[in-house]
């Protein structure tokens, strides 16, 4: 489609969206078009979508508002954004939840059909904040979205409550033509997927997207445009990636790249169950989902297939951790290569299971009776869950040994644009299942103290595993005293070596200096953008984010001296912090947020600012 | 070159040449002497070289428990795992690997008291396992309380004043849980229980198998009213498929329904062998009602209970992963990285 | 004077006064419109006034789960607890404190899957809970996975090639764990949910209603082939104690056992009513039968299966507490320590 | 009885005594008679009962070994002792077990008649020991135990079986002749409670005895006896008390102390279970005992007796602890009173069930989803349990918070004697249930922020909880950013200031210098012991024993300052040491050991002077 620019337009380096609605708006469809849209325009960008909690919320209340979140930009994105400069509010219920967020001057685009006495009541409005002058500090376009909409697709044929149903594309299309984006990706898709489906609701929407636009560009409303430029991005194909979609797509990777076929034995738990709905769908790589009755047969049943000789993984949430717990130190304790993939919601107990937080490290780290180490490795964007799972396959098999890989809600639901890697450039990993009987001890140990790894089947090799206490090498139970003192140094060695396999540390920014932050998995992208706020602000700051959390790596203690002050900001009450100061004795700050949410790029540069400026 | 290739190059043991010895291990067997444990496991060493599969092939996973010791004392793979989980663990090598013939190992605490879910739903899905619950009426390792299937009024160590815990009754349990092959033994019986053990090993699908086991330690005598030469006749019955419930020292007692359908213990003589009831081990609701038959009003079944075939839940699993390898365009993980919108930057 | 005399002492709601609206709560109900959990939330709140009991004797405890949603809704003294623990829970609660009215209210995936095994142990021991399960065959609140009741086959999210797994029957379970009261209702039939309901608050032990319920998200129309009027005569049965099994438009048809002691839908006209079933609440065997009676080859059972009246496990403890307190010699702890082997140093 | 005292005699500070055989061999019995005479005699002394592991092992394999040992002394006792003056071995397996520790010189008694080839066989002797000389280094006593006794008890008419089992009575006999103890005590026990069972046995019992006595007393083979005479002691009455037996005395003591009815949930496990048969014996204190199916189920049933009004316990080990894990969340979440005693053993996973261990401290600090702050207790000797149970109780229901009590397998079944308290002088621990509709908030708090406990059955208050997070005050469901971020902080505040009810740290030894022991639970006595040899050998050594994991006390911050070095002595890697180091950044050191055994007290000493040596 050719679409004539008209009204004058002004260039931004990144602005940030957000879509609002009810559950029922559709406004995580129209988040991910815009994404889509703006990423072939060829900007970098970054999204959050804000879901309802578990519960689902009555039309038009707070609890049920949905929200999805876009900045993008003609620079390098690290965050979707700490405040938008727009945000599409399509009911009342939606601005009364967002409208703290808009920054000042910021445009409010609002879909008035909606703001009538009982929506308005339903949000806890006393009087109509459109009209009520509230919103002054706000530039607010009033739009009668429904209604313009209904009037615009009333020949195609659809019931009021369908025909109701297209008024996101009108917002959508209202919002590209703010932001001078080109329709023809989103029109190729209602003409593709959703015609397919329903080429009549194609039609409507298809409509209702031309609609929005074209409003844009004939009323007098709208003064001006914006557009954000082109940002220089690593060439390649792209794609949206959610965290989880992509740490399912690790695993299978990691299954190809050893060899072995994958075992998931799951139960569904918020904001996991993704990873087994889409693992499910693997059949055809030889991939086998288990939908256990509870997490602990669930790991269960992934223990019994590492033993069988698997690649076996387990998923969860926090709560399921708590009940895998037992579990887990079994699978320490046979040394059986076992991925354990905990998605971090709110917690204690159940908590705040739509939400984000980054609090169970201490729970997979400790969690267990008796000396039990357990490699860890963590994600850093969704897309980074690839390769995150990846290297927690790595260390399993190469070491047999569970490992517990982290990721969040945030990760987990977020989306970001992702360049498609090419199988064949990833290391193998390789692995051999022992197979000669004369070489045989259960517990021998090889160069790395991985055991051997001996499948039911081959002969010979006939061999019991349990969770008491073995003897080293031959691993028949062992009672005695200085053989448990030298299994648990044992185990907790093999484990802490795994740190001479990593690389250097990186670290972003200044590799001395004022400050250092030191962060670990989905906090990634605002520690790196807080990060470049302060340098730009003239302090002398560094950035390590720490992929492995047990063991950590070999050089951070020579890292951590290099600067003045070490700051640790975490989503929970200072886990990593505690860590680092007991290993490290680094009086280390910790910057602690507990809200469910991620971090916003100010906080992290308020911190730094304010630790960097006390040199004392 | 598959990473599993070489269990299909490797030359396997012939089962023909297996015998009862191959199965034992160099473990010394730590049950206290005249434990009922060892009666079971000789029954076990003798059928598993009955069988044709090659030793390699066995794997025995136990949770925790005197009786689940087992795997050390049995020369296949094994796992001695964790409590009550045994059937899970199971699950997941008979599903990643339906090649093997996997064996559970459990005890009435380690099966129906924390184990009780894993077991109810291995059963339901009908994985192909074969569970021998060692039911001694006690926790054995943990020296002396009372277990799910004490009985109420039990005085032991947790229950000085006598246990006011209703029992489970196992048989009823497994068939409402939908398990395709129950049966029950008992361990001085040597024949009855070889029987039970070899049907199991051959059934296709989830087998449980309660074998009455004596704890001479802490419940010692809890199976005499049945296990005593003097007794067993009237207080033991043996189930058949298709022949009616005879019991007593002549088979002059029987079993029938009364108006009410409840059971009742007749003379074969005067009430008529035509009245009794015929087993049916294909008829699940009249094996629960067989494992109604309690002592001491009734004497205790032994044999199968109920046998059908369905198919595997590891069967219809792996018929799934064919059918959708079959269909598959190939391509491997490239091709799902490569699927769906994508956009490129050049 | 004991901490807790001012219970005994402080004036009580008079049940008499207590009207559906006193149970209401505050908080919004938040099921999606049209969720069968509503019709169910709506019987229970009628039910309550009924009982004789004041609201302030009342505790919900739930697990997790749409369903498990219940207790903010109900205005009692309440817990929405953890997935599957609610019968651990409310045992606790009802052993502790007999005086109160003790109900559980979960899913099929909270009670079945999660918590099974607390579901069958609390059944078993008797334990004075009314247990309401509410059965959509799905996993409502984690957005549609199949859950133990689903129907094999059946696609959903984590199914998508249908799901391999064989389903519970939730009443052949409940019987076989010897729950002293079982029964069934459907969320729509408001009349026939009551009566179970209150028969259910009535009983003295544990009771079991599974409640069949509409998730009009996620498997809209599980039970539409009963609660359709059009079919409903056909497809559904209900239980009267006492009373042969009839069911068609005018009661045509009935229930009758074939040699096999197999279940057969026959003519009652033809066979004649003194052939038919007669439906006997204490007979477990006969309910158990029952249970298996299972759409489309047969009609599904309504209303109670079994109700016996057994000692209850909380009344039994009570009655240890009793007589060990009518035995003891006083002196409290005191006596314990000094009690035993002891030597003084001076 | 009088005993005429021959053959000369020389006096000892100390003497420790460790008597082994088959766990057939009554081993247990014969040191608890020991040591109830000893105890009378007017020493102090420690106890170290050593079964078997949890197998039922053949008769006279190493496996079966069963050991008593009791250290006596004129002077204040701390420990069981490291090496035994005396070892009585009843079989070869003993003797090969437990040789090993004997001290160079030492007296060992051996019942010759077990010494044939297949028992010397089964303990894996190649020739006998008592005979080839490889025992130089002892004083060896080989007596024909078992045929001397069954000679003095032949015309009781007790089966051949029987009568063998008499024989630790003849071994008994012949240790308390070697030490001057007065046998009237054992002989009123037999004729007492023995013969309540079987007065033939108890005869049989009684000449064996006897006869043990006039072993010594007329064979020439002992050149002299021993004396040990009385310590001081504080006056009072005592009794031998395990440390299961004074935890379950301490949670009766604690209902009495609080009004409340004491409701136990739980599932049996080593070394935890002899609570719950104890308690099980209590109903005619009110006392309810549920043997559940699970440890879920056990704290399960504990949550619901809390909520109805309860002093709510659920009793574990280790691996229960991880099963438990969330509903201690949920316990937390809801900040209900609960009592969760977990018996230490030695992990991880199943582990060496019957062995002692330390293990599980970070486990309960940290193993749950989520910031879930939850108070720690721990005892330091048997005895103590009766007080930190106490302690434990107070806490939770001053707090309305679940609060872990830490024993170990060490304390639950070593005995020590112990001072029996007077209930009266305890002080009451106050507990209001709330009943004034008017004031009731499920969720306000009190001035130590603890919430109101309101039970059903109180009219008026009829609220919901649960595990979602909850609005401050009113208790509602809340996913408020703010609130869940303030409700963190203000549970973890309310755990925190419980260190503000604790009174100042007692410092044994020196109060400054150059070395600070820090330990906590059932090393204290092997800690005191080696501080106390330490500083007899001039080094200037304070021992701090914290009772208090969680929260730590105020002043521990400054008492670590005082010293040059802070060692950390556990039988774990390094649990608490980890804990000090981060949070008071002290560069502490760990003295570790996992043995599934106790510290010695050379262990310690020697550790001390290595590090007040390091003067750096
Ligand atoms: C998580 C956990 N809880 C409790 C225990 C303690 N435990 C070990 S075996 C057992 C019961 C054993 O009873 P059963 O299964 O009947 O076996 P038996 O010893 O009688 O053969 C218990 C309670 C444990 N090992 N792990
Ligand atoms: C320990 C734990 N595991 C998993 C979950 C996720 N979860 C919550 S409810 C639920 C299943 C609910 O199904 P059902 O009991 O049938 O309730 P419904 O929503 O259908 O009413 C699951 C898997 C959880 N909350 N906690
Ligand atoms: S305690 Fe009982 S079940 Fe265990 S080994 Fe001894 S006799 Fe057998
Ligand atoms: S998801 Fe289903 S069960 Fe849950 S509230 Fe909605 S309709 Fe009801
Ligand atoms: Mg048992
Ligand atoms: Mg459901």
């Amino acid at each position: 489609m050719e679409t004539t620019i008209s009204k004058s337009s002004s260039t931004f380096e990144s602005v940030a969206i957000r879509f609002a609605g009810d559950s029922g708006d559709g406004m995580q469809l129209t988040g991910s078009q815009f994404t889509e849209t703006t990423a072939l325009a060829g900007n970098d960008l970054a999204t959050f979508p804000d879901y309802p909690a578990e519960i689902r919320a009555p039309a038009g209340s707070l609890a049920g508002v949905s929200g999805f979140q876009i900045n993008f930009s003609s620079r390098e994105v690290f965050t979707p954004g700490d405040e938008p400069d727009v945000l599409v509010a399509m009911n009342p219920a939606a601005l009364k939840a967002n409208i703290a967020d808009l920054k000042q001057g910021g445009i409010l685009i609002a879909n008035t059909e909606q703001f009538g006495v009982k929506n308005l009541e339903r949000a806890g409005y006393k009087s109509n904040p459109l009209e009520d002058g509230t919103l002054s500090a706000f530039r607010v376009f009033p739009v009668d979205i429904t209604n313009i909409t209904l009037r615009a697709i009333a020949d195609v044929g659809l019931n009021q409550r369908a025909a109701v149903r297209t008024k996101n594309f009108f917002a959508l299309g209202l919002v590209y033509w703010l932001f001078s984006r080109d329709m023809q990706h989103t029109l190729d898709w209602i003409q593709g997927s959703m015609a397919a489906k329903d080429p009549v609701v194609a039609e409507a929407n298809a409509r209702a997207l031309r609609a929005g636009w074209n409003y844009g560009d004939t009323t007098e409303m709208f003064a001006q445009r914006y557009e954000v430029p082109k940002a220089r991005i690593e060439p390649g194909r792209y794609k949206n990636m959610t965290g989880n979609e992509a740490a399912a797509l690790g695993f299978l990777a990691a299954a190809e790249l050893t060899g072995l076929d994958l075992f998931l034995g799951s139960y569904p738990i918020t904001p996991a169950s993704d990873i087994l709905h889409y693992l499910s769908k693997q059949k055809h790589l030889g991939v086998r989902t288990f939908q256990a009755e509870d997490e602990i047969a669930a790991i269960g049943s992934a223990i019994g297939a590492a033993y069988a000789g698997s690649l076996a993984l387990t998923t969860t949430s926090g709560p399921g951790i708590a009940l895998k717990s037992e579990a887990m130190n079994l699978a320490m304790m046979l040394e059986l290569p076992l991925l354990i993939c905990d998605v971090q919601r709110g917690g204690p107990s159940t908590g705040l299971p739509t939400k984000t937080e980054q609090s169970d490290l201490l729970q997979v780290l400790y969690g267990r009776n008796g000396e039990s180490p357990i490699p860890i490795v963590s994600a850093s964007s969704p897309g980074d869950c690839f390769y995150a799972a990846i290297e927690a396959a790595r260390i399993a098999v190469t070491y047999m040994t569970p490992v517990v890989l982290l990721t969040d809600g945030y990760l987990a639901n977020g989306a970001e644009p992702w360049r498609i890697p090419d199988m064949a450039s990833l290391p193998p990993i390789p692995v051999q299942f022992h197979t000669d009987p004369a070489t045989f001890q259960p517990y021998a140990r090889n160069e790395v103290l991985a055991r051997p790894w001996a499948i039911p089947g081959t002969p010979g090799l006939e061999h019991r595993v349990g969770g008491l206490e073995k003897a080293n090498v031959t691993g028949n139970v062992s009672y005695d005293p200085m053989n448990h003192d030298a299994m648990c140094r044992l185990r907790a060695e093999k484990v802490a070596r795994i740190a001479d396999s990593l690389p250097a540390t990186e670290i972003f920014g200044d590799a001395e200096g004022d400050v250092l932050v030191v962060g670990w998995g989905g906090t990634m992208g605002a520690l790196r953008a807080g990060v470049e706020r302060a340098r730009a602000e003239g302090h002398t700051v560094g950035h390590v984010h720490l992929r492995h959390l047990n063991p950590m790596p070999n050089d951070l203690g020579d890292i951590l001296k290099r600067y003045r002050k070490v700051i640790v900001p975490e989503l929970n009450l200072g886990q990593l912090w505690m860590l680092l100061r007991a290993r490290y004795l680094v009086d280390a700050v910790s910057i602690n947020k507990i809200q469910g949410k991620p971090f916003k790029e100010h906080e992290i540069a308020r911190a730094i600012a304010e630790h960097a400026g006390s040199k004392a | 070159m598959s990473v599993y290739s070489f269990l299909k190059e490797i030359a396997h043991t012939d089962p023909a040449t297996l015998g009862r010895k191959d199965f034992q291990t160099d473990q010394e067997v730590r049950w206290c002497p005249g434990c009922g444990d060892y009666a079971i496991l000789a029954q076990v060493h003798k059928t598993l070289p009955e069988l044709g599969i090659p030793r390699e092939n066995f794997v025995f996973v136990s949770g925790i428990g005197c009786s689940s010791r087992f795997p050390y004392y049995t020369n296949t793979y094994g796992m001695h795992s964790i409590h009550g989980r045994a059937p899970s663990i199971a699950t997941g090598v008979k599903v990643s690997r339906p090649d093997l013939s996997v064996w559970v190992v459990t005890g009435d605490g380690d099966a129906l008291s924390i184990g009780g879910n894993h077991l109810i739903h291995a059963l339901r899905r009908n994985v192909d396992l074969k569970i021998l619950m060692f039911n001694n009426r006690i926790y054995g390792l943990t020296k002396g309380q009372y277990s799910p299937t004490s009985e109420q009024g039990k005085r032991t160590k947790s229950s000085p004043a006598g246990s006011v815990d209703y029992p489970f009754n196992p048989i009823s349990l497994a068939l409402s849980a939908e398990a395709t092959f129950v049966a029950r033994g008992v361990d001085v019986d040597a024949k009855g229980l070889g029987a039970v053990l070899e049907r199991a090993a051959h059934h296709k699908g989830s087998a449980f198998v309660e074998i009455y086991q004596n704890c001479n330690i802490f419940n010692d005598g809890a199976f005499d009213y049945m296990t005593d030469r003097k007794t067993k006749a009237e207080t033991e019955i043996r189930l058949e498929h298709g022949k009616p419930l005879r019991f007593g020292a002549n088979g002059d007692k029987g079993i029938a329904l009364d108006a009410q359908m409840n059971p009742m213990v007749v003379d074969v003589a005067t009430h008529g062998e035509d009245k009794l009831l015929v087993h049916n081990e294909t008829n699940a609701a009249l094996g629960f009602f067989l494992s109604r038959l309690v002592h001491p009003e009734f004497p205790t079944p032994v044999g199968v209970f109920r046998a059908v075939t369905k198919p595997t839940f590891d069967g219809m699993m792996e018929d799934q992963l064919t059918a959708a390898k079959a269909k598959s365009k190939g391509g491997g993980v490239q091709r799902l990285l490569d699927g769906g919108e994508s956009w490129t930057v050049t």
